[in-house]
């Protein structure tokens, strides 16, 4: 789960790192008042979960609560990338004369948590990566130790910072550190981490993502997500237990298990001649049962674009009857009206074959293999 | 032979007595696994299905029944201390099934299992293996399976079971079938497996089925290049996936431009693996 | 450092174990008001830093507030051992169906914590140790991953509890362990560990010892020092950093260095004759300046017991002349009324035997080896 | 041929600019030994005493100097990091006299040493070691050394100078000082010296300097029947300490009436040691 920049902030803060002191305003009046509050040049920014916020117009300076209110008014409401800004981050101006890149993120190749940083800041990391890797500086934690003072020294070393910015950074790094391994982070990251012109150091931007494997053991965190900020079937989606992630394509797709989910997707593609593809990933998970089905089943309807919708069932655990009878039942409430491709496999898939036979649902079809079930699902969209 | 395990092999299992626990160790039974013991604290001296003795903790099973094998299959909370356990009690093999432990979690327990330099851990989130004929541990439906030499490691759970069914269907059997499992840190890789296949006699043609997100199947390609001499097939889902979204598993997700499935595809090619377009290819792609 | 019953038990209940509900009373009258306040029978115990306060007569059972306050009445002020009591805990007297034994320590063997439990509780533990090893479960900890779950589930498996003390017992070892080790205790003992009537499990008694090295990151705990139930001179030294231990003997030592120091008491012993032996362990440290030594020469001689003082200094880091000055002062100050025996030794020790001799101070003999300065204070001591 | 080092061991000093850094250089490198670098975090690339090279991290200055041996001489909360810092860096040999770090960062640490199976951890709060003529890391005093066949090893500091003293007042002379420290987790156990002076052809005859607390000395005193050839003096300090009272080292304490004088001398007797009553005969005990 990702958290806005200001909830970033706000969290790293309470591990002592030292942030702008900005506040959050939903209505341009607000960031007038925060704006006047703070005095002299502020900075207004856009709080939503997408990449480019700056070059979209979501960032703006502001040099008078007046100019911070007139651009508040601009950006709130704004779409970004697809998403509407419903609250902005009024900062103070930093005084910037360095820009340092800072995080700590899992490592999933050694397993271990990851400190990656750079003196060169404020750009886009993975660029760098990949332009001047020397400029990166890259520190493993032992997980069963956590993080060794002297690594945080090491990194200051690497660095080539000012002596007098070496034990407020070291400090830094630590705190970060603490923050990510309280906060069950998969990553936490500040860029840049400004080295202003008084010699202190301000983390002017943030981000994290928890493990969502872990927001039930971190209830605060959970708390933070922001529904406004979510499309809506991904929302229904995650509170009827389902994976699902919004695709462009046009054929819906219903399957169990992430990883077939993926196939059928993947063949989609391989035979929609570039024309259709998958509307969406969805995993109903193993063992779904009616009320999951229906919920499914609404959340890929509720699509506009979708044309067409694929069953894909593999049964292990999961009995193909009992997803053929969810199915019915789900299909009486939603009443789809696209055609259906319905394929069922493995345990039970006679009996399953057979109830959806029964039920006679018009714009039904079946297929046996994945195959047969892409093609007729991409003939079926075709035909709409 | 098989990888792994095989039907003398004593299997134990923490979180027996548990719904998900009871209902596929009845399943491995009825396959043919040996489950001598289960563990679960608090009830030690209890018997499940009358047969089968509860344990407090996973030493006492290990000392009254001489497991090797444990199957965890208990709730995310309990999982990294019930491998911990496993690995204290010095099992040989320890197969998590448990989907949902924090990440920060297993890479505490990945590096204890590391440093045992005993134990093996496949999984988190894995349905576990598949001796075809001789037994399972997890919950692989043996319904796709019937003995041969062709070995299957996969990421997936359905997915796996749709290949398998296809070369069922195709005329071929597995040797073994393992899922390793889709989490972002697990115990055994790909890379572990396929230098098991390499040596098994049984196998004789080995299928890898991958994902989206993490490099451990650059790594497969990688030792398939240099040290493997049976035959590969491979599909890798999630090609059609948008990157920095996660696909179901908590794994498969790509991050900065890694993890697609296009350098995957590109790095096993390389490496002479067939690689499928469609995963029902594959017993086809084999029999070349 | 030891605690005290009442604030071991107090600590314990901030990680959440389950204490009787008991406060301390300074005054009989204050006793009265907590045994009301509690209701029923209660129970008045000295807190003293002393073993076997029961039997001393320091633990006593009320039935009334007004037995509880004659008791307090009694107990406060009582010498236990060489201490006096100051307070008395008030507790609620437990419905004892079962006692437990459970500790968490530092094990030197094996540079580990390790859980110490017996289902035999309210005993001497030592005692049990000895006579029935059986009768005791050990696990140990491993220092770099913490106490795992399933060595609490061990324990209370080879407890043989019953299936409903389970569930709270391994709890209280998980939370036991959590105040073990973030107090830096070197002990932290319940014994008894009461199972009740109604099934409940109380830590009736308690026992913490905090490692002195990390006092000083430990100030919550720290600042719980008694400083009225420490010797004067204990307190003195401690506040001088010296570390220093009254004996039972006649003969008081300052020696620079624990090992020579202890060695230093074992050769007033071996010449002692069993009718001489030192009044003190003491040692003033590495490189003691003058202000060091005036503060050992005072702690010394405020025992009444010492009828000589015996100096030995082997100068390693610790310069003999800087000894000899700070001595000469130290003399000055303090105007010692007994003989002294003065052996420097190492380091510029022909600098200090001659500061010392030029010094003319009366009474005052000096040694070359360590076995002549021992003899020479015997004989000085029994000159007396 | 010394144990642990020689003139040749390259050493590095954590913390060589501190007070008590600075002053104990200086007199290693008047007695000899080789201090080719030093580390403190944030004075990288300065210069102790205008000739050594001071780094900001011990990998840095393992990498310029190819020091293998390190002495870690900071204050006790820095202490900690500052021995794991080594390990992770390789070092082979790391003396710390930091006194007064807590036993629970102690028990971390000495876990972390031995995991490594590569480092040796001196300490901490000892005195180090002294090899006569050679070298020295630590303060134990060159005045009390000469070069010689007698072997000591000492849980103390000042009670090693009083023996160092003796012996060489008598004409013996040492093939090395060890002091171990008196703290109840330590690094190096007497055993470990022990074992090093019997394998160490220069070494002929052994001083072995205990005190109350511990087991320590019944580990030795086993050891020293089961496997020494080579004679052995030793003294036990504490003989008069009263029970449950802590004699100035932090294991210096007699607890549950273990490790008390008595049982350390009768085991030591026990295993043919010749235990003096007075530290000064030790000498002609050993000339026996």
């Amino acid at each position: 789960m990702k958290l806005h920049e200001y909830q970033a902030k706000f969290r790293f803060a309470e591990f002592g790192v030292p942030i702008p002191k900005g506040k959050v305003a939903t209505t341009p009046e607000e960031a007038f008042e925060i704006a006047k509050e703070i005095g002299g040049t502020v900075v207004v920014k856009a709080q939503v979960h997408v990449g480019g916020r700056g070059k979209a117009g979501g960032v703006k300076l502001a040099h008078s609560p007046e100019e911070a209110k007139a651009h508040a008014d601009t950006i709130l409401g704004m779409d970004i990338k697809g998403l509407t800004v419903e609250k902005v981050l009024i900062d103070p101006g930093a005084d910037i004369q360095k820009e340092i890149y800072l995080a700590i993120t899992n490592d999933r190749a050694s397993g271990k948590p990851l400190i990656i940083a750079s003196a060169e800041g404020g750009m886009d990391i993975e660029q760098l990566a990949k332009e001047r890797p020397e400029a990166i500086i890259r520190e493993h934690i032992d997980p069963l130790f956590g993080l060794h003072s002297y690594q945080a020294n090491a990194v200051a070393s690497k660095m080539n910072l000012a002596r007098e910015q070496w034990r407020p950074f070291v400090k830094i790094v630590r705190q970060l550190y603490q923050c990510y391994a309280a906060s069950d982070a998969e990553l936490a990251e500040i860029n840049p981490l400004v080295i202003q012109g008084n010699g202190s150091i301000l983390a002017v931007d943030g981000k994290m993502i928890i493990d969502d494997s872990a927001l039930s053991r971190q209830p605060k965190l959970a708390a933070m997500r922001d529904l406004a900020d979510e499309v809506e079937a991904e929302r229904q989606a995650r509170e009827a237990g389902i994976s699902y992630v919004k695709l462009d394509g046009q054929i819906g797709c219903m399957v169990n298990g992430a990883g077939l989910a993926m196939t059928t997707m993947d063949m989609i593609n391989l035979y929609g001649d570039g024309e259709f593809g998958p509307a969406n990933f969805l995993d109903i998970g193993g063992g779904a049962g009616p009320e999951k089905v229906v919920a499914a089943l609404k959340i890929i309807l509720s699509d506009p674009n979708v044309k067409a919708v694929l069953v894909n069932i593999f049964g292990g655990i999961t009995r193909c009857d009992d997803v053929a009878k969810g199915f019915i039942e789900a299909y009486d409430i939603v009443k789809p009206n696209v055609p259906i491709m319905m394929r069922l496999q493995g345990t039970n898939a006679a009996e399953g074959q057979e109830i959806i036979t029964n039920a006679n649902i018009p714009r039904l079809e079946t297929a046996d293999t994945l195959t047969e079930a892409a093609q007729k699902a991409v003939a079926a969209a075709r035909g709409v | 032979m098989a990888i792994l395990a095989n039907k003398d092999t004593k299997v134990i299992v923490q979180g027996i007595t548990g719904g998900q626990g009871s209902f596929h160790t009845r399943l491995m039974i009825d396959y043919g696994t040996q489950v001598v013991g289960g563990v679960v604290p608090g009830k030690g001296g209890e018997w499940f299905d009358n047969d089968i003795p509860v344990f407090d903790t996973v030493a006492d099973a290990v000392n009254a029944t001489g497991a090797t094998t444990t199957m965890v299959i208990v709730p995310p909370p309990f999982a990294p201390d019930g491998v911990i356990e496993a690995v204290d009690a010095g099992l040989e093999l320890i197969v998590c099934l448990t989907e949902h432990i924090p990440v920060k979690e297993m890479m505490k327990v990945y590096h204890y299992v590391q440093r045992s330099g005993k134990s093996r851990l496949l999984g988190p989130n894995c349905p576990g293996l598949l001796v075809p004929g001789q037994m399972k541990i997890g919950f692989i439906p043996d319904m796709i399976a019937k003995p041969g030499n062709v070995g299957v490691v996969s990421k997936s759970g359905t997915l796996t079971y749709e290949v398998g069914f296809a070369l069922k269907n195709y005329g071929m059997g597995q040797s073994t079938i393992v899922g390793i499992g889709g989490d972002p840190v697990i115990g055994t890789s790909f890379v572990d497996i396929l230098q098991m296949y390499e040596s098994d006699p049984e196998t004789e043609k080995v299928v890898l089925l991958g994902e989206i997100g993490g490099n451990a199947e650059i790594l497969a390609a990688d030792f398939i290049k240099n040290n493997m001499t049976k035959p590969v097939a491979a599909f890798i889902a999630g090609q059609s996936a948008p990157p920095g979204k996660r696909m179901g598993h908590a794994g498969a997700i790509v991050e900065g431009g890694e993890g697609t499935a296009e350098e995957k595809i590109a790095a096993l090619e390389d490496a002479g693996v067939r690689v499928a377009k469609n995963p029902e290819e594959i017993p086809a792609l084999l029999a070349k």
